[in-house]
């Protein structure tokens, strides 16, 4: 398999009066073509700044990139001028976010929200692009194109708005859409019907997908892999039934374990204690060793380093690596 | 076991629209429209439903922090809208409600102890200041929070302990019911979990009866008895929570349930997903005769004109739609 | 939007009722009766009769303020005796003055104030933004005939390169429109930067916070993640938002400068509205002081409402209502 | 109930001071430079006109014709020199401080109490009350400011007390509509909605919950306040419609400047008094936007 991005060693570090929050701290990946890769985790995780790492949209200041590469197609994104990462966003990565009702620019109507691409980057012209916006309406779903093009974002609900943010991100066929929470402020009958649209599309379009989302089930369902973060740090990477069947990180096991899923049977759920770090005040080593109930002295001196099982499956733990009890 | 401690009778709660030049009220909002329903002593409740579907209004008409437009509403045995200012003063006690957000749920200004004391002390539960603290300190406890945090404000706390302190200040008056809105779903999946076992700790230690409103089936499924689906202002369908899980009988209540995604892989595979035609209508034009028809795979003529009979389908399970009723 | 501006403009009516009625009701506490207050105090009690009688100054207080709105509606103010002219054309006569100073000075603040408020805002924290933040904060608060003294004595006074005076040069003769262009122009320069500092410091303040509450919305990510330049981002993206609040500001304007042109008249002895108003106050003149009141009250009115429309284009929200 | 919900809390990362909302807001106040030296510099003005009138040796109002003593350049003895009719200029800009500092004090008492409850009873009551209250906090906003104020100084004299009373009158729309919409805001948030579901009497909800969430942006507005009334005081004074002569004023000391032969050579006639103006005006203004920014630190990134 052709890797399309490789994300090595990535530091986005926030500097502020209060003192450093490394975000996304050391964090090393990489995305195949044509796969889909999750990012799953809570708030503060980090996995939202590593998907606009990979773009350079992170602002600076207050954040900085103070570290690693990110290669798409062996072009390091954190190397290349601005006029290039320019001609990369939307074209070759682009975003879909979260809440449909803010990230569309409220006073332009959607038409020129979507041709605004297509003439940036297809050197189309304002009516030809008129015209594949109408088209990219249409292949999201959205019902009467020709009118909606002409709409106002208010005019359209959640779900509609979505599919025109899928709409815009696909205009430019890119090689990598980012889709960061993009069915997490939807009604459940909605995100089935916009996860839906997004599989369908999925075959139609020659892309790769990094699908970041805290809901699990939401990963089941759309991705290949996946990649589990924990303040700032990936403590685990494997492929999505391997997580789901055999995960290895104590906090993966407890998060999984934790969420009550459609098939939980027990009266009570499982817990981990305690509450997710202030990125402002980590503890020294594992971030995860304050709720781990596994901790060994070594947990609290030093991030352990990444031990690989199975071929692919990684996992940052101690009780994994050499003297580990699980090793 | 079988006592009702609520009755919910004919419920309706509108809201004016105001438009025009003169902001003459030219139509309504049916948040929830004719809904009736009761609940058992010390059974949990649940309310699902998608945005507008009117579950949170339904639970604040109930606790008459919004004036009902018609209906009653009976807490036992007593009509809450037929109290006088000192039964409703007392009916305080008896209700209470947990709210989403715990950032906005909390008064800023107050130290932990005076947002879980003040109401003790108006109630008369507590004579001093002294017994006061006592009790605070006791309350919190219970929910997961140490003595000295009792004097901290809630911009110390994260939002998993801002919960337990919304829940500390609803128990602090031993309420027998309290209305949990959406009082989960701001929270992390780690800090989700810690808060239902919480909830759940806390009935079986008071006895207290629940009305679960969320709009995550699977928190409904793990902490409810008895479920009700909510749709643009109706039930469309409830029963006890075997039921309604294993057996839907309403298209909606079974679309809902195939489209939440699950992580349970064995479920994967034999699970079929019906995914719905449209978008949710609004309660402001919410469609004639059954509101899902609009949606319905299975709708008929008779849909879009009459409204389907709510009827007792199974014992205690009941639903709200043509096709159930053998109307075609 | 129809419904929007005759809903506006209704309520518009009730408030400009207040404010003749407040005005009235000040003008019936001044001391004196109102006919002894506005003629010649050597007159004979028959003259005197005659005037009350034919000036119904001897009705009650309401039906006088009833018969005023009823004349105002024509067109009719009032008759003013100091100048022996109808009190619409004595404004008139001053109006020029006072607009010219208005117009010229609002158009100083956006032109400057806007595009300064946007660059400070962009380039936040920098140390482009700290000075003019500095600038911004000094202009708000110097009071403004202190700076037009200091203006007078430095390039008046010390330095003669303006006029110290009024409007236009007397000792011009027969001037053509062109030299008569060039000397209000000339006579203009430091009033309006008296007049205009004020409000170009608060279109800064206010287009510079407006602009950073626009630059951390959600859409401006996916702008920049359109792959724009940062230009385009900001001046048609952001810029498009934060100009809906500004237009607000614009309708508060208005009164603020009409006030700030009495004080800047008065500096430069330019003959407008604030000038004859001072005047009108110390010769009793109540007919004009009330036409000058309500004509203003009036503007002020008419320049919120323009900006609430404005606004309503500006914002598809409001626009579609 | 059982002990694995305590359990389940009991790692509570850090634990930060104990530090009540507003001694958090004093907190982030004291980070803020500007804000801070301008406080000092408004204590040591405001210290310096309650001082320098009560000690200094000469007389506020009393006149000495005497050729030595008039029109004097500043000197030793007279540090901002004397005026026309032989008052010492130094003495008399501290004494026009306190009463352009007090008049501000008591425009913004004034317009505060009555913002404050006209606002919130539009903000608690709504409907026929709010609509009344606003219409006429409209009705004020909308005159002609300075044209009213010269009108009514004309009509009822411009003693200290009417100034006081007019300029109250016309600036207490403002902070109605900020008291109202405030109160709006709070209405919505949920603790308001728990403490009636707790049957908090409606008494404890407005003075415990409202007023004091209420109160954080009534203080930012009056600081704002003090400095435009200064502005506004010193602008009818200077125009000699406001406090008048020979009670001094820093606006109506100006007026003196209005002699050419002032403006070009005699500086200490106008320039003490200008400067006093712009610095207290500048210090109040920073001052207010440091507090806006310590009670609501999301406007501030």
């Amino acid at each position: 398999m052709e890797k399309l991005l490789e994300v090595k060693n990535l530091k986005t570090y926030f500097y502020s009066e209060r003192g450093v929050v490394k975000a996304a701290d050391d964090v090393s990946f990489y995305v195949n073509k044509g796969e889909t890769l999750g990012i799953v985790g809570e708030s503060g995780c980090g996995k939202s700044i590593t998907s606009m790492s990979i773009a350079r949209l992170v602002e600076t200041p207050p954040g900085k990139y103070v570290g690693g590469e990110i290669l798409l197609n062996g072009e390091d994104m954190l190397k290349v001028s601005d006029e290039r990462i320019r001609q990369i966003r939307g074209n070759d990565i682009s975003y879909i976010f979260q809440e449909p009702m803010t990230s569309l620019n409220p006073v332009f109507k959607i038409g020129r929200q979507i041709s605004e691409s297509l003439m940036l980057h297809r050197g189309m012209s304002q009516k030809e692009a008129y015209k594949e916006s109408i088209k990219m309406l249409e292949l999201v779903k959205i019902p009467n194109p020709e009118r909606v093009v002409d709409d106002y974002p208010f005019a359209l609900s959640g779900g509609m708005r979505q599919r025109a943010m899928i709409a815009m991100a696909l205009a430019c066929e890119p090689k990598l859409l980012v889709a960061d929470e993009p069915t997490t402020a939807l009604d459940v009958t909605i995100q089935a019907q916009v996860l839906d649209l997004m599989n369908e599309l999925k075959e139609k379009i020659d892309a790769s997908i990094m699908f970041i989302t805290h809901d699990l089930g939401v990963i089941s369902e759309m991705c290949d892999r996946v990649m589990v973060m924990y303040a700032g740090k990936v403590v685990e990477v494997a492929t999505t039934e391997d997580i789901f069947k055999n995960p290895r990180h104590p906090y993966t096991i407890g998060l999984i374990a934790s969420k009550p899923d459609m098939s939980t049977k027990s009266s009570r759920l499982h817990v981990i204690p305690g509450n997710v770090p202030d990125l402002n005040n980590l503890p020294a080593g594992c971030p995860f060793s304050t709720r781990c109930s596994h901790v060994m002295d070594k947990c609290k001196t030093a991030f352990p380093e990444e031990v690989v099982l199975d071929g692919q499956h990684r996992i940052a733990c101690y009780l994994y690596t050499e003297g580990g009890s699980k090793q | 076991m079988s006592e009702n401690i609520v009755e919910v009778k004919n419920l309706k709660k509108y809201f004016p629209i105001k438009s025009g030049v003169f902001k003459k009220t030219t139509g309504q909002v049916k948040a929830v429209d004719d809904v009736s329903f009761s609940i058992k002593k010390g059974r949990v409740l649940g309310v699902v439903g998608e945005s507008g579907c009117g579950k949170s209004t339904l639970g604040r008409t109930m606790l008459k922090l919004l004036d009902p437009t018609e209906g009653q509403v009976t807490f036992a045995g007593k009509n809450v809208y037929g109290m006088s200012r000192r039964e409703l003063k007392n009916l305080r006690t008896q209700m209470q409600i947990i709210f989403q957000d715990p950032y906005s749920s909390l008064n800023p200004r107050l130290p932990v102890y005076e947002i879980v004391g003040e109401a003790m002390l108006q109630h008369g539960i507590v004579k001093s200041k002294k017994e006061m603290m006592d009790k605070v300190v006791e309350i919190i406890g219970k929910c997961g929070l140490f003595p000295e945090q009792a004097s901290r404000y809630p911009h110390q706390f994260s939002g998993g302990q801002r919960q337990r302190i919304c829940i500390a200040r609803a128990l602090a008056v031993n309420p027998e019911f309290i209305v949990c809105d959406e009082a989960v779903s701001a929270l992390d999946v780690s800090i989700q979990s810690q808060i239902i076992n919480l909830l759940k700790d806390a009935q079986d230690d008071f006895g207290l009866t629940y009305l679960f409103i969320s709009h995550d089936l699977s928190v409904v499924k793990f902490i409810s008895d008895d479920v009700a689906v909510m749709y643009i202002g109706q039930i469309v369908e409830k029963g006890p929570k075997k039921q309604i899980f294993n057996n839907p009988l309403h298209p909606y209540t079974e679309a809902l349930l195939s489209a939440v995604p699950s992580f349970d892989l064995s479920l994967k595979a034999t699970k079929k997903r019906i995914i719905l035609k449209g978008d949710i209508p609004s309660p402001a034009k919410p469609p004639s005769g059954c509101r899902f028809h609009t949606r319905c795979p299975y709708a008929h003529d008779v849909c879009k004109t009459d409204v389907p009979e709510y009827r007792e389908v199974e014992s205690e399970h009941f639903a709200m739609c043509h096709k159930v009723n053998g109307v075609f | 939007m129809k419904n929007y501006i005759i809903r506006r403009i209704l309520q518009m009516i009730p408030v400009m009722l207040g404010i003749l009625l407040i005005l009235f009701i000040i003008l019936e506490m001044a001391p004196g009766t109102p006919a002894s207050n506005m003629m010649n105090p050597k007159a004979t009690p028959e003259q005197k009769a005659e005037l009350i009688e034919k000036l119904g100054l001897n009705r009650p207080w309401h039906e006088r303020f009833i018969s005023w709105i009823g004349e105002a509606l024509k067109g009719n103010l009032g008759y003013s005796i100091t100048h022996k002219k109808p009190v619409t054309a004595v404004m008139k006569d001053y109006m020029g003055a006072t607009l010219l100073l208005s117009i010229v000075s609002l158009a100083i603040s956006v032109l400057l104030g806007v595009p300064i408020g946007i660059i400070s805002a962009t380039k936040q924290y920098s140390f482009a933004d700290n000075a003019l933040t500095v600038f911004s904060l000094i202009g708000i608060s110097i009071p403004s005939f202190f700076f037009g003294l200091l203006l007078l004595k430095n390039f008046a006074v010390d330095v003669q390169l303006f006029p110290l005076f009024g409007l236009e040069n007397p000792l011009l003769f027969n001037p053509t429109f062109w030299e008569k262009f060039k000397d209000i122009s000339w006579h203009l320069v430091l009033p309006s930067i008296v007049l205009g500092l004020g409000s170009t410091a608060s279109f800064m303040r206010y287009t510079r916070s407006s602009m950073l509450e626009v630059i951390k919305q959600d859409y401006i990510r996916t702008a920049r993640a359109k792959g724009l330049k940062e230009k385009v981002v900001i001046y048609r993206h952001a810029f498009r938002n934060a100009a809906i609040p500004i237009i607000t500001l614009l309708g508060f304007q208005i009164p603020a400068l009409l006030s700030g042109a009495v004080i800047t008249e008065s500096i430069f002895g330019l003959p407008g509205l604030g000038k004859i108003t001072i005047e009108a106050t110390l010769t009793r003149n109540y007919p004009l002081i009330l036409g000058i009141n309500a004509m203003l009250a009036f503007l002020t009115l008419l320049g919120a409402l323009v900006a609430d429309i404005l606004y309503a284009v500006a914002d598809p929200r409001i626009r579609y209502d | 109930m059982t002990n694995s919900s305590i359990y389940e809390n009991k790692k509570t990362g850090n634990v930060r001071k104990e530090r009540s909302y507003w001694g958090d807001v004093v907190h982030r106040l004291r980070k803020n430079r500007m804000a801070m030296v301008s406080l000092v510099v408004l204590v040591i003005i405001i210290g310096l006109c309650v001082i320098i009138p009560a000690v200094s040796p000469y007389s506020i109002e009393g006149t000495n014709m005497e050729k030595q003593y008039r029109d004097q350049a500043p000197s030793s003895t007279h540090l901002l020199g004397t005026d026309k009719i032989g008052r010492d200029l130094f003495t008399r800009l501290f004494y026009a401080g306190r009463i352009s500092l007090g008049v501000a004090l008591a425009v913004v008492a004034l317009e505060c109490t009555i913002g404050i409850v006209l606002g919130s009873l539009a903000g608690f009551y709504g409907g026929i009350i709010d609509t009344i209250v606003m219409r006429v906090a409209d009705v004020f906003l909308s005159f002609p400011f300075m044209m009213i104020c010269i009108t009514i100084s004309s009509v009822l004299g411009n003693s200290i007390p009417t100034l006081i009373l007019v300029l109250a009158l016309l600036s207490w729309p403002s902070i109605a509509r900020i008291v109202r919409g405030q109160i709006l805001t709070l209405r919505e948030m949920e603790y308001m909605e728990a403490c009636e579901a707790l049957g908090i009497s409606d008494v404890k909800r407005i003075f415990k919950h409202l007023l004091p969430n209420v109160l954080a942006y009534v203080i930012v507005y009056a600081t704002l306040g003090m400095a435009s009334v200064i502005l506004t005081e010193t602008s009818l004074s200077f125009l000699g419609l406001g406090v008048s002569p020979p009670t001094p004023s820093w606006g109506n000391m100006i007026q003196e400047a209005r002699d050419i032969i002032v403006i070009k050579s005699k500086w200490w006639y106008w320039i003490p008094p200008g400067i006093s103006i712009f610095v207290s005006v500048m210090c109040f203004n920073i001052l207010g936007d440091g507090l806006r920014d310590a009670i609501d630190p999301k406007m501030k990134r």
